[in-house]
Order: C-alpha cells, then sequence, then structure tokens
C-alpha cells in the first residue's frame, strides 16, 4: 500500500453500495475469523473472507480494488458454511455474490480466475438460448472460450455410453421469453454498479 | 387562589435543543394560579435549587412545578427543595420534557406546544394536590438472603456481623455454589475450597443465621420492612437433629451409579449423598427419584447402618414462615452445557466438555481427584484446545452478551493444566482477551509467556472426532486468516454464563422485573447496581449478570450496607400515596355503602371493614377503612368504587380529572 | 293466587315476616307493589305476567327497614338480586323471607343456601324479544349502532327512574351526584346522556340480574336494559360468572384469571 | 398422492439414474409426478455467482408457471435446483415490489408462490411406517449419509433438519435396514459447479469426504444431489489422484438404495451408469451387481 | 393545517410503560408529538370514565399501557385492568363507539423501542381514521 492513509472517509464506499443493494451490513463484522476457519477454499484463497471483508470495512478504494481483483471472490463456492455459522448472522455468500458481479463489470476479474468466469458464461449461455442446461453444448462452449481443448476429452465417450450426454438440448417452448429475461436482468441497478 | 411556581429546565442542551424552554415559562406564565414562571440552564444544580428556594420564600408558593426530566430521576431532589423551604415536598410535582418530549421529537413548534401541554397539565394537578405527610411503618430487622453462593454467604455474614438476623435459604443440600465447584481462583490461583470452607463454617456458626438448605422461597407478600414469606424446605428424609454427619449411610448406599450433579456429570453419587466433603451442613439428603426405596419400595440400608436412627423415609416437606425486613437476592448464574453448539458436535463428544467439568477435572475433590483425565477413556491429554467465547457475543445464538470471565479461567485453565502435565501442549483460540481487573492482564501475560499456551486469535468453525482424535478446525486471523487444524485429545469451551433454571418464576414471586436473557434488573446500571425496582429487595452476584468472585462479593457487601442502612431505622417512612375512605357529616358518615368489592381486587389485602356506632353504640352503618401500612398505592380499588367513595393521595379522582381535562382544552 | 295469600297469611299469623312485599292490581290495568301488614289485607296480593318490577329494590330503603322483617315475593328476578345483594354485604341471612314462585307454586325460603339450590334450577336465558334485540344490534355495523343509540339516549331527560327501578343501584350517593369533579354532565343533553348511561351499564357489569325493571320502569321505553344485559352477557361468555347465583363474595371485576383471553391488548 | 414436480436439467441428462430410480421408487410408493410444463434451468450456481437479479428471475419464471398450473407443492429432487426455488420464494415473499416487478415481466400473476420441498423432505411423508416388513431384500450396509452443502442449508431458507450433524436421510436409511454411520462430512462441500474449471479442487474436496467415509467403514456414500453424485462418482479420478489412494467405494443416491431394498432390478435403478462400479460386499446378501462396460 | 395531526392522551403506567417511554428517550428512540403522556401508578388506577372524559374533550385516539401480566409491580392490578378493558371495550363497541381508536398494549420497562412503535402505529392509524366527529358533535350539541 502506498503512503499509510488514513481511512477513507469518502462518501459512498463499496460497502456502501453493499449494504444499498443487499441490505447486508458489513459493519457487524467483528473479524472472529470463524467464517475463514470454516470454508473449504481458505487455504487456496490470497484473501480468505474475514481477511476481504475487514479490507471493505476500511472502505480504503486501493483495498476495495484489491479485493475486486483477488481470486478468492471466484474461490468461493457458495456452500454457505460461513453463513450458517456467523455469530453476527451476516449472509457472506451474498457478499461474495456482489464482489463477483461487481469484479466482472469492472473487468478486474483475476487472471487465474477467468476459466470460472468462462464456465458460468457458458453455463449461462446455454440457459439464454434453449432455456435449459445443454451440457454438451455448455462444455463445447466452455472449451473454445478456455482452450481447454484435451480436457474430458477420455471420460466423454464413457458417459455417451451410460447415456449420460444428450446429444441434442431440450428446449423450452418460450426461448424469447428467457432472452427478455436475460435482457432486463442484465439492466438491473445493481449490475451498473 | 393558588400560588404555583413554574420553573423549566434547558437541562443543557437536552432540552434546550428542541424545546424553546422561555416560550414554555412565558406561556405558563398566563396559566391562572400560576404566580411564578421561570427557565433556567440547570434547574437540578445547587444554582437550580436555590433559585426555587428563594422563588417559594418571595412569592410565598403554594405548590411547584418543574418541567424537566423524568420524575424517576429528579423528583425526590426537587421534592427535598421544597420540603426544607417550607413546603410540603407532595406540592412539587415534575413534567417530563427531556425523555418524553425534547428528546424524542424534533426541534419544532408542535413539540415546544406538546411541552406547554405537559407542563400545564401538571401545573393543574399541583393545584388539586393536598399536603401530605409521610406514613410511619415499623421495620422488621430481619434479612432474607435467597442463594447460598459466595455473594449470598459474603451478605449473610455481612448482615449478620452488623448485628441483625439472617435467613439464608439455599436450594441446593450444601452452601458454597459454584465457587466451591473450582479447583483454583484467579488471579491469586489460591484454592477456592480453602478461602471458602472458613466462610461457610462461619456462616453456619453464626448466631444471627438461620441456615436453610435444600429448601426454596415458596413465596413473598408484604411490602419493605414488612415482608412475610413462607419458605419449602423440601425433606432430606432425616432428621437433622440426630444425624451427626459420620457419613456412614453414604458409604454403604448400594445406588452409587447416579450422575452427581456437583461433578457436573462427570462423577457418580450415592442415592443418599452430601454433595462435596467440605459440604456445610455436612448432612446428607436422600434424592427420592433414584433411591431404590422411593422407586422400588425395597433397600433401607440406610436406616439399618444409621447409629443415630436418623432416616425419617416418611418425612414431608416443610412450610416455615417468617418476617423479614429486606431481601437480598444471591441466586446466582450457570454455564451452558455443551449440547447448545451444534457446530461443536451437539454434545456427543464425550472429550468436549465445558468450563465447570474442567474445573472438576483439575479439582482435588473431583472424580479424577486433581488429575487431568479425559472423561472418554481416561487417558492423560497431551494436547488440550482451550476456545473463548463459545456461546457468548454470538447474536445468532441469542446471546449477545460478554460474559465476563470466560477469558480469565481459559488462561487459568491452560495455566493449571500446564503446571499439571509438563509436556502437554495447550492452544486458545481466542477473539480478544479480556482481562481487565487487578493483576488480570498479567495474569493471562504469565499463562503466555511462562507456561507456554499457545493463543491462537481466531474462533472455532468446527469439531469432529477422527479415529480417537477431536480435530479443531480454527483459523488465525493474525496470519491472513490461515486456516489451522489441531488434533485434540480434550476440548474445553468457555460456554457462555446464563441465568439459571427458574430464575424467571422466582423473579415473579419477587415481583422484581427481569430482562430478556431472564437476568434480574437492577434498579438503575450505574447508580443503584445492588438495588431493583421493587424497594427492600437487592441484587448481589452473578443472578443481575455474569461477573466473577471479587466483584460478586463487592456487591453482596454492597447490600449489606443497603440492608444495615435500612435497619437503622426504627421506623420507616413510607411514601404517603395511599388510598383513604372518605367520610362525610352524620348521619351518612361516608359515601360508602359497604359493598366491599373494593376488598377481594385489593392484592395487599389492605382494605378491612370498620362499624360505624353513634352515641349509644349501635352499629350505624359498616364501611371500608384503609389500613394505611398495608396499602402500597396502586389505586386498583380507587378505579372500581361505583360511588367514588376512595381516592388515591398524590392521584385523586379530582387531580386526574383536571389533568385530562387541561390536557384536551 | 290462593296459595300465595294463604302462605303470606300464615307468614303475618305466626309473626315470620311483619310485612309481604308483594304486587296487586293498580290504576291503568298496571300492577303495582304492596306492602301488606295485616293478614285481612292479604287476598290484594296477586301474582301474573305483568308483574315485572324487581321488589328486591325496597329492601335496602330505610322506609321499608323500619316496617320490621319484610317477606318478599319473589320471581327468578327477584331472588336472584336478594342473592347478588347478599353478595354484596346488603342483607344478610335471617334478614328477610322469600316467597319463592314457580309456575304457580309457592315455596318459602330463609337460607341463601336453598335459594342458590332454586335459582341453580330455573334457567336464566334472557326474554326472546331482548335477545333478538342484542342481536339485531350486534348485525348493525358500528357507525348503525351509534346512530341507533344517538336517536335513542337524547330523548332521555335523566328522570333516573332506571335507577330507582333497579335493585342493585343502592348507592347512597350515586356517581352522578358527585361534583368535586363533575364526572357526568348534569343537564340531559346528548353528552350528558350519552355517559350516563354508558356508566350506569358499566356500573352494573357483572352484578346486573338481567330483570329488565330499568327498561320497563323508563316512561320513554328506552331499551337501556339491553345495555346492562349485553354487558352481562359478555361477562358470562368471557368470565364465566354469572350475577345473582350465588352468595360470593368474588365479582366477576373484582376478581381475574391469570388466563383471561382477549384479542385486542398487543 | 399427486406432486407437483421440477425435474432440473442434470437429471435427464448427466445423472439419468438418479431420474430413471426416483420415477421406479415413486411409481412402488404409489406417488405419481406432474412434470411442470415449460419448465427453465433454475441458473444453479452460474446464475447468483454473476447476477443476483437474474437468480431471482430464473427460478421465478419456473414458480410463476408452477402456480399457474394450479401447483401448491412442488419436488424437486436436485438440491441446486431446491436451494435456488427456496431462496427465490422467500426473497419474493419478503419484497413485494420485486414480486410484482417479476410478475410482469414473466407476465404471470405470482400470488401464492408454490412451495419446494426436496428429496428427504418427501420420503419422509411417503415412507410408510412398516416399510421393514415390505423389503424383499433390506439394504443392510453400513453406510455413509452425505447431504451436501445445500440440502439444508441456509436453515432461514431450507427449514428442515438440522444445519449441522443432520439426521433426516439417516434416518430412512435405517428404515431400509440400513446402518448409517456417525461421521464427519456430512455437509462438507464436493465443489460444486468446479467439477469442469476446476476440477483439482472437487478432486481434493472430494477426496476428503470419500477418506473419512472408507476409513470408518462405509461400504457406500448415500447421496440426493446430482452434483455431488456426479463429483463423488465421475470425478472419481481426480480425487484418486489427489490422495494418491484407491476408492472403490460407491455412491448411491437414496433412490437407488431404497429401489434395491423394495427388490426392483439394477437396470430399472441406472446403476449401470455408474463410473464407479456399484459392486456392493459379498458379505450379507452377496449382490454383485453387473454394470455397463467400465 | 395540511394534514389532519390527531390528538392522542396516554393513560400509561409508572412502573413499566412510564419507564419504558423514558427508556424511549434515553435511546434518542423519535417518534410522532401526537401524544401526551399522563402517568398513573398502576393501570388498575385508570378509571373507564377518563376514556369517556378524553373522547368529549376533542381526543381522537387513546392509548392505554402498563405492565405485562405477572410483571405487575403490585402483582395484578393489570389483570384487573384487563377485564375491564375486555367489559368496557365490549360494551363501547356495543354502543357504537370507534372502539380501533382505542389502543390497549403491554409495554415494559426494557420496550423502549416498542414504545415508539406502538405511539408511531397509533397515531398513523387514528390519521388514516381521521378526526372522531362523531363524538366530538356530540360533546359540541351539549352546552356544558
Amino acid at each position: 500500500m502506498s503512503t499509510a492513509q488514513t481511512h477513507s472517509a469518502q462518501n459512498l464506499t463499496l460497502a456502501d453500495c453493499l449494504l444499498q443493494e443487499t441490505g447486508v451490513d458489513i459493519r457487524r463484522c467483528y473479524q472472529c475469523g470463524k467464517c475463514s476457519a470454516g470454508c473449504p477454499m481458505a487455504a487456496e484463497m490470497d484473501y480468505p473472507s474475514s481477511v476481504w471483508m475487514r479490507m471493505l470495512q476500511t472502505g480504503r478504494p486501493d483495498l476495495e480494488k484489491a479485493v475486486l481483483k483477488s481470486q478468492s471472490i471466484w474461490l468461493c463456492l457458495s456452500c454457505e458454511s460461513c453463513y450458517v455459522r456467523c455469530p453476527m448472522e451476516i449472509d457472506i455468500p451474498r457478499v461474495a455474490d456482489f464482489l463477483r458481479a461487481a469484479s466482472k463489470r469492472r473487468g478486474l476479474v483475476h487472471p487465474r480466475a477467468r476459466n470460472i468466469l468462462r464456465f458460468h458464461t457458458a453455463f449461462l449461455d446455454s440457459i439464454r438460448y434453449t432455456g435449459r442446461l445443454y451440457e454438451m453444448g455448455m462444455v463445447v462452449d466452455y472449451k473454445v472460450r478456455s482452450r481447454k481443448w484435451w480436457q474430458d476429452l477420455l471420460t466423454a465417450p464413457g458417459l455417451f455410453l451410460r447415456g449420460k450426454l444428450n446429444l441434442l438440448p431440450h428446449r423450452v417452448k418460450h426461448p424469447k421469453a428467457m432472452r427478455k429475461l436475460f435482457k432486463w436482468a442484465a439492466e438491473d441497478k445493481e449490475a451498473r454498479i | 387562589m393558588a400560588r404555583i411556581g413554574v420553573f423549566v429546565c434547558h437541562c443543557g442542551e437536552n432540552i434546550g435543543a428542541t424545546v424553546d424552554c422561555a416560550r414554555v415559562a412565558e406561556a405558563c406564565r398566563k396559566i391562572p394560579g400560576v404566580a411564578h414562571s421561570v427557565d433556567y440552564k440547570y434547574m437540578c444544580s445547587d444554582p437550580g435549587q436555590t433559585l426555587i428556594r428563594e422563588a417559594i420564600a418571595q412569592n410565598k408558593l403554594t405548590g411547584v412545578v418543574v418541567a424537566a426530566c423524568s420524575p424517576r430521576m429528579h423528583e425526590p431532589t426537587f421534592r427535598r427543595v421544597c420540603s426544607e423551604s417550607g413546603l410540603n415536598p407532595y406540592l412539587c410535582e415534575m413534567a417530563n420534557l427531556r425523555e418524553h418530549c425534547s428528546w424524542v421529537h424534533e426541534k419544532s413548534d408542535v413539540t415546544t406546544d406538546k411541552a406547554i401541554d405537559l407542563v400545564a397539565m401538571l401545573v393543574e394537578k399541583v393545584k388539586r394536590n393536598k399536603p401530605l405527610h409521610p406514613i410511619k411503618v415499623p421495620v422488621t430487622k430481619t434479612a432474607l438472603v435467597l442463594g447460598g453462593g459466595i455473594s449470598g454467604i459474603q451478605a449473610a455474614l455481612d448482615i449478620a456481623n452488623a448485628g441483625h438476623k439472617v435467613i439464608l435459604v439455599e436450594r441446593d443440600p450444601s452452601i458454597g455454589g459454584h465457587m466451591s465447584q473450582l479447583s483454583e481462583t484467579f488471579p491469586t490461583l489460591d484454592c477456592s475450597q480453602c478461602i471458602l470452607t472458613p466462610r461457610m463454617v462461619e456462616v453456619a456458626q453464626h448466631p444471627n443465621i438461620t441456615l436453610y438448605t435444600y429448601s426454596e422461597l415458596e413465596s413473598l407478600d408484604g411490602f419493605i420492612g414488612n415482608f412475610k414469606t413462607r419458605i419449602r424446605k423440601k425433606a432430606r428424609s432425616l432428621d437433622e437433629k440426630l444425624c451427626t454427619g459420620c457419613g456412614l449411610c453414604t458409604t454403604k448406599c448400594p445406588n452409587k451409579k447416579i450422575p452427581s450433579e456437583f461433578n457436573t456429570g462427570l462423577g457418580m453419587r450415592t442415592a443418599i449423598y452430601v454433595p462435596f466433603p467440605q459440604a456445610v451442613p455436612n448432612k446428607p439428603v436422600i434424592d427420592r427419584e433414584h433411591c431404590t426405596y422411593y422407586t422400588k419400595g425395597r433397600c433401607r440400608v440406610c436406616e439399618k447402618v444409621c447409629p443415630t436412627q436418623a432416616i425419617r423415609f416418611d418425612q414431608e416437606d416443610q412450610i416455615v414462615e417468617h418476617e423479614v425486613g429486606a431481601v437480598v437476592v444471591a441466586t446466582g448464574f450457570t454455564v451452558k452445557e455443551t449440547d447448545f453448539f451444534p457446530e461443536y458436535g451437539y454434545g456427543k463428544y464425550k472429550d468436549v466438555i465445558n468450563g465447570l467439568q474442567f474445573e472438576r477435572i483439575l479439582s482435588a475433590s473431583g472424580p479424577t481427584l486433581g488429575e487431568v483425565k479425559r472423561p472418554s477413556d481416561g487417558r492423560v491429554p497431551e494436547t488440550v484446545v482451550f476456545i473463548a467465547c463459545a456461546g457468548s457475543r454470538d447474536p445468532a445464538k441469542g446471546i449477545e452478551y460478554c460474559s465476563k470471565i470466560c477469558c480469565m479461567y481459559t488462561a487459568k485453565h491452560a495455566m493449571l493444566y500446564k503446571h499439571k502435565v509438563h509436556h502437554g501442549q495447550a492452544y486458545v483460540f481466542y477473539m480478544d482477551i479480556r482481562a481487565a481487573g487487578k493483576m488480570y492482564d498479567e495474569f493471562t501475560r504469565r499463562a503466555i509467556e511462562e507456561d507456554h499456551v499457545q493463543y491462537i486469535r481466531g474462533r472455532v468453525s468446527r469439531i469432529y472426532e477422527r479415529n480417537g482424535k477431536l480435530i479443531v478446525q480454527g483459523a488465525d486471523t493474525l496470519l491472513n486468516a490461515m486456516p489451522v487444524e489441531i488434533e485434540a485429545d480434550l476440548v474445553v469451551l468457555a460456554t457462555a454464563g446464563v441465568a439459571n433454571e427458574g430464575a424467571e418464576a422466582l423473579a415473579q414471586k419477587l415481583h422484581v422485573s427481569y430482562d430478556s436473557h431472564k437476568f434480574f434488573v437492577e434498579a438503575h446500571p450505574k447508580l443503584r447496581p445492588v438495588e431493583t425496582n421493587t424497594a427492600g429487595v437487592f441484587l448481589a452476584g452473578a443472578c443481575q449478570s455474569p461477573k466473577d468472585i471479587p466483584e460478586s462479593v463487592g456487591q453482596a457487601s454492597g447490600t449489606a450496607a443497603k440492608v444495615a442502612a435500612l435497619f437503622s431505622m426504627d421506623e420507616l417512612t413510607r411514601e404517603p400515596v395511599v388510598a383513604v375512605v372518605n367520610r362525610t357529616a352524620p348521619p351518612l358518615y361516608s359515601t360508602c355503602v359497604g359493598c366491599f368489592l373494593c376488598q377481594s381486587a385489593c392484592p395487599y389485602q389492605a382494605i378491612e371493614r370498620e362499624e360505624i356506632k353513634n352515641r349509644n353504640g349501635q352499629v350505624v352503618k359498616t364501611i371500608a377503612k384503609v389500613n394505611p401500612g398495608l396499602c402500597q398505592g396502586c389505586g386498583t380499588c380507587v378505579a372500581f368504587c361505583r360511588s367514588k367513595s376512595i381516592d388515591l393521595q398524590g392521584y385523586t379522582h379530582e387531580q386526574v380529572y383536571a389533568e385530562v381535562m387541561e390536557l384536551l382544552s | 293466587m290462593e296459595a300465595l295469600q294463604k302462605s303470606a297469611r300464615e307468614a303475618l299469623e305466626n309473626h315470620k315476616a311483619k310485612v309481604i312485599i308483594g304486587y296487586s292490581e293498580g290504576s291503568g290495568g298496571r300492577m303495582r307493589p304492596i306492602f301488606v301488614q295485616s293478614p285481612a289485607e292479604a287476598e290484594k296480593l296477586t301474582w301474573n305476567d305483568r308483574c315485572t318490577q324487581n321488589l328486591a329494590v325496597y329492601i335496602a330503603k330505610p322506609e321499608v327497614q323500619k316496617l320490621g322483617k319484610p317477606a318478599l315475593v319473589a320471581p327468578l328476578p327477584v331472588l336472584r338480586a336478594v342473592l347478588q345483594l347478599a353478595s354484596e354485604n346488603q342483607i344478610k341471612e335471617g334478614d328477610l323471607l322469600v316467597l319463592a314462585l314457580s309456575d304457580g307454586r309457592v315455596t318459602e325460603l330463609s337460607q341463601f343456601s336453598e335459594m342458590e339450590e332454586f335459582v341453580a334450577k330455573t334457567p336464566t336465558h334472557l326474554a326472546s324479544k331482548d335477545q333478538e334485540a342484542i342481536e339485531r344490534l350486534e348485525k348493525m355495523t358500528p357507525q348503525e349502532r351509534w346512530q341507533y343509540w344517538q336517536s335513542e339516549l337524547t330523548r332521555c331527560f335523566k328522570c333516573y327512574a332506571c335507577r330507582a327501578a333497579c335493585p342493585m343501584c343502592y348507592c347512597s350517593r350515586c356517581t352522578v351526584e358527585c361534583n368535586q369533579p363533575q364526572w357526568i354532565p348534569v343537564p340531559a343533553h346528548p353528552l350528558g346522556n350519552w355517559e350516563w348511561h354508558l356508566m350506569r351499564a358499566m356500573h352494573l357489569a357483572g352484578r346486573c340480574v338481567s330483570c329488565g325493571a330499568c327498561g320497563d320502569a323508563c316512561p320513554l321505553d328506552i331499551p337501556i336494559h339491553l345495555l346492562t344485559m349485553k354487558v352481562e352477557a359478555d361477562i358470562h361468555r368471557e368470565f364465566g360468572s354469572q350475577a345473582g347465583m350465588k352468595v360470593q363474595s368474588e365479582h366477576a371485576l373484582s376478581s381475574f384469571k391469570v388466563q383471561d383471553k382477549e384479542n385486542f391488548i398487543i | 398422492m399427486k406432486m407437483g414436480y421440477y425435474p432440473g436439467c442434470s437429471i435427464s441428462g448427466s445423472s439419468r439414474e438418479y431420474g430413471e430410480s426416483l420415477l421406479a421408487v415413486l411409481r412402488a410408493l404409489d406417488v405419481e409426478l406432474a412434470e411442470v410444463e415449460d419448465w427453465n434451468c433454475c441458473g444453479a450456481s452460474a446464475a447468483h455467482n454473476l447476477n443476483h437479479t437474474l437468480s431471482l428471475a430464473l427460478p421465478a419464471r419456473s414458480l410463476a408457471l408452477a402456480e399457474q398450473q394450479g401447483f401448491q407443492e412442488l419436488l424437486v429432487p436436485c438440491a441446486a435446483c431446491f436451494s435456488r426455488l427456496a431462496a427465490t420464494r422467500k426473497a419474493l415473499m419478503a419484497d413485494d415490489a420485486k414480486r410484482r416487478q417479476i410478475a410482469d415481466l414473466v407476465e404471470l400473476p405470482m400470488k401464492n408462490i408454490p412451495v419446494s420441498i426436496n428429496l428427504l423432505q418427501l420420503l419422509q411423508r411417503v415412507l410408510p411406517e412398516n416399510l421393514k416388513e415390505k423389503l424383499r431384500a433390506p439394504f443392510d450396509y453400513k453406510v455413509a449419509c452425505y447431504y451436501g452443502c445445500l440440502l439444508v442449508r441456509p436453515a432461514e431458507v431450507v427449514e428442515f433438519d438440522r444445519e449441522e450433524d443432520p439426521e433426516e436421510m439417516d434416518r430412512i436409511m435405517e428404515k431400509i435396514g440400513a446402518a448409517p454411520l456417525d461421521w464427519a462430512f456430512k455437509t462438507e462441500c464436493c465443489g460444486a459447479g468446479f467439477s469442469v474449471p476446476r476440477t483439482d479442487v472437487v478432486g481434493r474436496l472430494c477426496a476428503r469426504i470419500l477418506d473419512d467415509a472408507v476409513s470408518r467403514g462405509a461400504e457406500a456414500v448415500i447421496v440426493a444431489c446430482p452434483m455431488c453424485h456426479s463429483n463423488l462418482d465421475m470425478r472419481r479420478q481426480a480425487s484418486e489422484s489427489h490422495s494418491g489412494k484407491k476408492y472403490t467405494i460407491p455412491i448411491l443416491y437414496v433412490t437407488q438404495a431404497i429401489g434395491l431394498a423394495l427388490g426392483l432390478d439394477a437396470k430399472q435403478l441406472g446403476l449401470q451408469r455408474h463410473i464407479v462400479p456399484v459392486r456392493l460386499s459379498a458379505g450379507k446378501s452377496s449382490q454383485i451387481l453387473e454394470n455397463a462396460p467400465a | 393545517m395540511s394534514e389532519f395531526e390527531p390528538k392522542i392522551v396516554a393513560f400509561v403506567c409508572n412502573w413499566c410503560t412510564y419507564a419504558g417511554a423514558d427508556l424511549t428517550g434515553t435511546s434518542r428512540i423519535k417518534y410522532a408529538p401526537n401524544v401526551r403522556i399522563v402517568r398513573f401508578p398502576c393501570t388498575g388506577r385508570i378509571d373507564f370514565m377518563l376514556l369517556l372524559k378524553a373522547f368529549s374533550q376533542g381526543a381522537d385516539g387513546i392509548i392505554v399501557s402498563g405492565c405485562h401480566p405477572n410483571d405487575c409491580h403490585y402483582t395484578s392490578g393489570n389483570f384487573h385492568a384487563r377485564r375491564r378493558w375486555m367489559a368496557f371495550r365490549n360494551l363501547a363497541e356495543f354502543m357504537g363507539i370507534e372502539v380501533e381508536r382505542i389502543q390497549f398494549s403491554w409495554v415494559s420497562a426494557a420496550e423502549g423501542a416498542k414504545w415508539a412503535d406502538l405511539v408511531n402505529s397509533t397515531v398513523n392509524r387514528v390519521r388514516e381514521l381521521g378526526p372522531y366527529d362523531a363524538y366530538r358533535q356530540m360533546a359540541a350539541s351539549s352546552w356544558q
């Protein structure tokens, strides 16, 4: 961190947007560390959940940016262990959702987490066009985006023989409705922060 | 014509900020009957009080209205000022402009108008106040102390040493409370039995103290100085006078497999038992739920072996009545059990225990005779994890407060463990170390520096068992929340201090209010911590909120001082706010027609029948009469009487009628 | 009603009572109370369904007490009034004799316990016309009820006949006569009438034996008895107790149960 | 008994055996399922990871359709879909503005949104008390019941069983004669959506789970969620390469275990579709179940 | 005045609701200024006649509040009050008085926030009901 700035008193911090949008007030967090202790991904995270909470609490723009650029918000599996055990009942998975959306919008996605984002995007594309998850199509779309051509190539035949791989998608009767949903969701106010 | 003085207080900024006090004073000047109306920065300050005193003298005032804070706060202050200046104190009333007006409304004319209304209302009331004189009531100079823990013992001894009779009632078979279960006490590590037992013996031998153990409060009636209490002496199933406490029965009793409450379920006891060796009184009790004679009608071994034939199987509970002048509530607290924690295994792991259980393991009179052995297989634990804030500071679990003593006894536990198992490794998972007492922080530093207890800052997320080891999953928030996993042999949870079972029922018997956690509520958190809203009932120790021994003893001596002060007066002066039946000229004598329906409404049985006789002794009429000693001034009879024949001094029909009419005019 | 006259004559002859309070034919086809002090006048006593006044109202009057121990001709409402007065310590056992009437038979009672058994045997539901009137009013909307009672009560000119006819209104100074403070405005204007009748109903809560004497006594036939009957019915439903069934000091509004159920206190 | 049914995308695709065994067992217990017409994907973790509003809109459309088709209750066998539908219902019930916004977006009134229940809740209701007598071949094996992280959590949304150390699946397993083990990874996450982008993570997390189950002598892991099943079964190789140990413990759906106990044959229950062959030990009822080419 | 501001009288018991209102003050919780508090030692002391007087003097709404059952400082004052309130409310409703204008409640000394909510909700409800013209006209047409 550059100079030892005092904690910023700047008006709209990321934490304030979070509170407005999701109703989750991270001022309640008193850094007990129980969420990081129970998080299955804490070992791999550059900033486990209790640390990024502290970074957001300071309201310092540089720390906020560091959180949005971090890999940990993408490693979060939303498995709810932290929310179940948080003594202050803070909905940490909801905070992670918010941070991921903000990170994607500001184009600060951590390079090593791009594949996770690509997977989600591929997953959503499949829903946008067919209304349901077309597994085969989603995997191909993911491979194109992530250029991971060889992954799972060997297991595909096994899956096909076991009847687990449908070649054709199951379409929803009104695909147009799906596209309308996606367009509307993209414009929602949270999407713009 | 009444000459009322109105004194509007700014209370610094508290009232002045939102209420235009000058306008209030000026508006009141126009009320008929108001002879003097001023506003001042601090009415309750000395200059403020002298202002009133002079105003009374100069304007020969017949009534005073102080428009300031809540009467619950400074009514006594201003009434004393009036009585010192020769004005009957009950001709002085307070309008609550602070808590009920300035603090809760925005600054606007509406707020000031409301303030004027409130003052005008009280002016109308004061116009109709009558001078009243305190009621003299005798004081029974005996104190009732509920709870025989260290607080109860200290309070009883102090009151008894002040020369007054004390009745000490303890629910368990022996006094001593939780302190008798402790091994050693922080911060000096002196053994709790050594410093407690002498006090317990002193209680037993003190001429002024009547001790009832294995007994509970049945009921408490009456009021300060004149309480009538009924105590249920539960049947011990033996004659205490004959029993010499030899203990033969407790050794011979065949039924030895009952989990001992004193040892928090870790050790066993017999059906006829003495909770712990140094018990006072050292007389056993038969546990009728488990004793084979009561369950199956057989055995009676204790009766056979008893040298003095003291066993009384058919003994009944006894109700003992006493008159007391004051009550000290020192019923203590308890700690949460381990089954309260889902993430720590819902209490299914034997080796996850709470602080009190570890105390018993450390204690020389405990089930393991002082050796640190874990409950599951009795092996000496090589690695022990202590978890602070287990349940406390956890709004999700409904306990948002800090239990105050766990940081200290957790450091003590870790230290004592290291003293007994030198090669063992102790970890403490903590959030903050709260060691604010004298020599307290130095004590925790000693645990870290000299006894090499490993303190890790972070709360444990989960505990699970894996091939005989307890896996404690935590994180070190000082190392970027790095996950920490420890294979422990024993885990001690410093669980939250909570109110006792039945605290709510006791509070209702004593008419004492209690908070949402069932701890008793003190009269004022800062200024009257050992009193309750019910005059004559005092609070000491952890029943008011979790606290350590020094503080409990301090509070206990505090209550003793309060009781001694109360008993220093032969007569108690009581608020003259009592009901009075009106009397008129003969032949009516009173508008009361003697239906006596008010008698059944009175909670204090303060209404008696009075026969009015004419000159030659014939009973002309029987009317109701209020005994000022018993009447507490609730006014239930007053609002109930159809013919408005009974009235409450201080809140008469005329006064409340005038208040309502003024308020809405 | 020879049986009644015979037992009245007997009571007077063997001095069980000094005066018989009963009904006899009055002017204009109306029945009026009569105080028979000599056996000769006993045949004036009669009984028919037009006898609606509650004779218990005379027990508390000093002028009647001067006449000596009374024997009261008592249909059910009068009997219940006697029991309620006893509960309110206005009369003691042995102060009076009761000639209880039920479908033609006359039974002489002097012990309160006997009276209680007698009352327990006979049903105590309201007259059908009163019951229907109350139900009709209950079905109305609050505004309609307000209009109804406004139109009825403004007609009242405060003759207090209702108070005079009610055995339970024995207070030597009624709140109406209290002027410091002036609880009830003296004039017979809408507010004065409204507060008087509401207060009267509240003061009879848990004490009214629903005899309807107040409604009959009203010269303008304002149905004020519906108010007290409705209050009594609610109290019976919600608190279980009923006036004038037993001599007991426990009165509906001067006692309570911890489990009293209500749905409007938040 | 007739019940609304929201199948979810994977039940006809990567976890067909879950669908087959579910229908077979429910037919045996004469429970009829009526699928919601034109339901769409609930968005699983992808939607709420990127756009919270989308994560409400997608399930809302299916719920609105279900409501329009007269369903009060929906069986949602997949834990992820169940969690998303339940969360959406709770969010929309609490926030009227949002509910109206989405209602006119999907052009369907959303007055009383159907309640979604998971497989265990349904089984709890339909499994007869005297199930033990009706069993043809009691499933007496030592099993580790794996609930996964979304089936019982978070409690405010799911309101079913206990958040930590849940018991309902264990009770159901006891009913069919199995011996559920007390083990420590009942609700630890299997890696969910990382199956494709970060298979190594799935390998690590699943290895922990399998290790604990195997070390306690479990003969099978019982699951009630297609994502847990595919991570523990299909990604077995990743777990083995992470821990360097071989795990042969089969992963069975609750419905398959019940099916076997009721005597339904392996084909009907789709056992042949598993990656890890379902070989239950000779021991008690020596059931060697062949499966499709390895 | 643009909007109708209801006049509301509150009859409260000194030990619980009055202390609760004090706590609302000490916690600086703001609430509507329409309410004037009249202090009684206990709800048992509150006479139903005072409610009639309040309406006759132009009150639009009334709050009557005291200790929760079992918490009464005088053990049973609130129990007696509850029975009287039940009898009075039934009679008032039967006579057509708008009983929704009278809010009965239990507020303890620890429920500062509840007192503020009680005042605000009552003020809003009475504001919606509007001024109690019916009772006020009856009083106006009765010269004192």
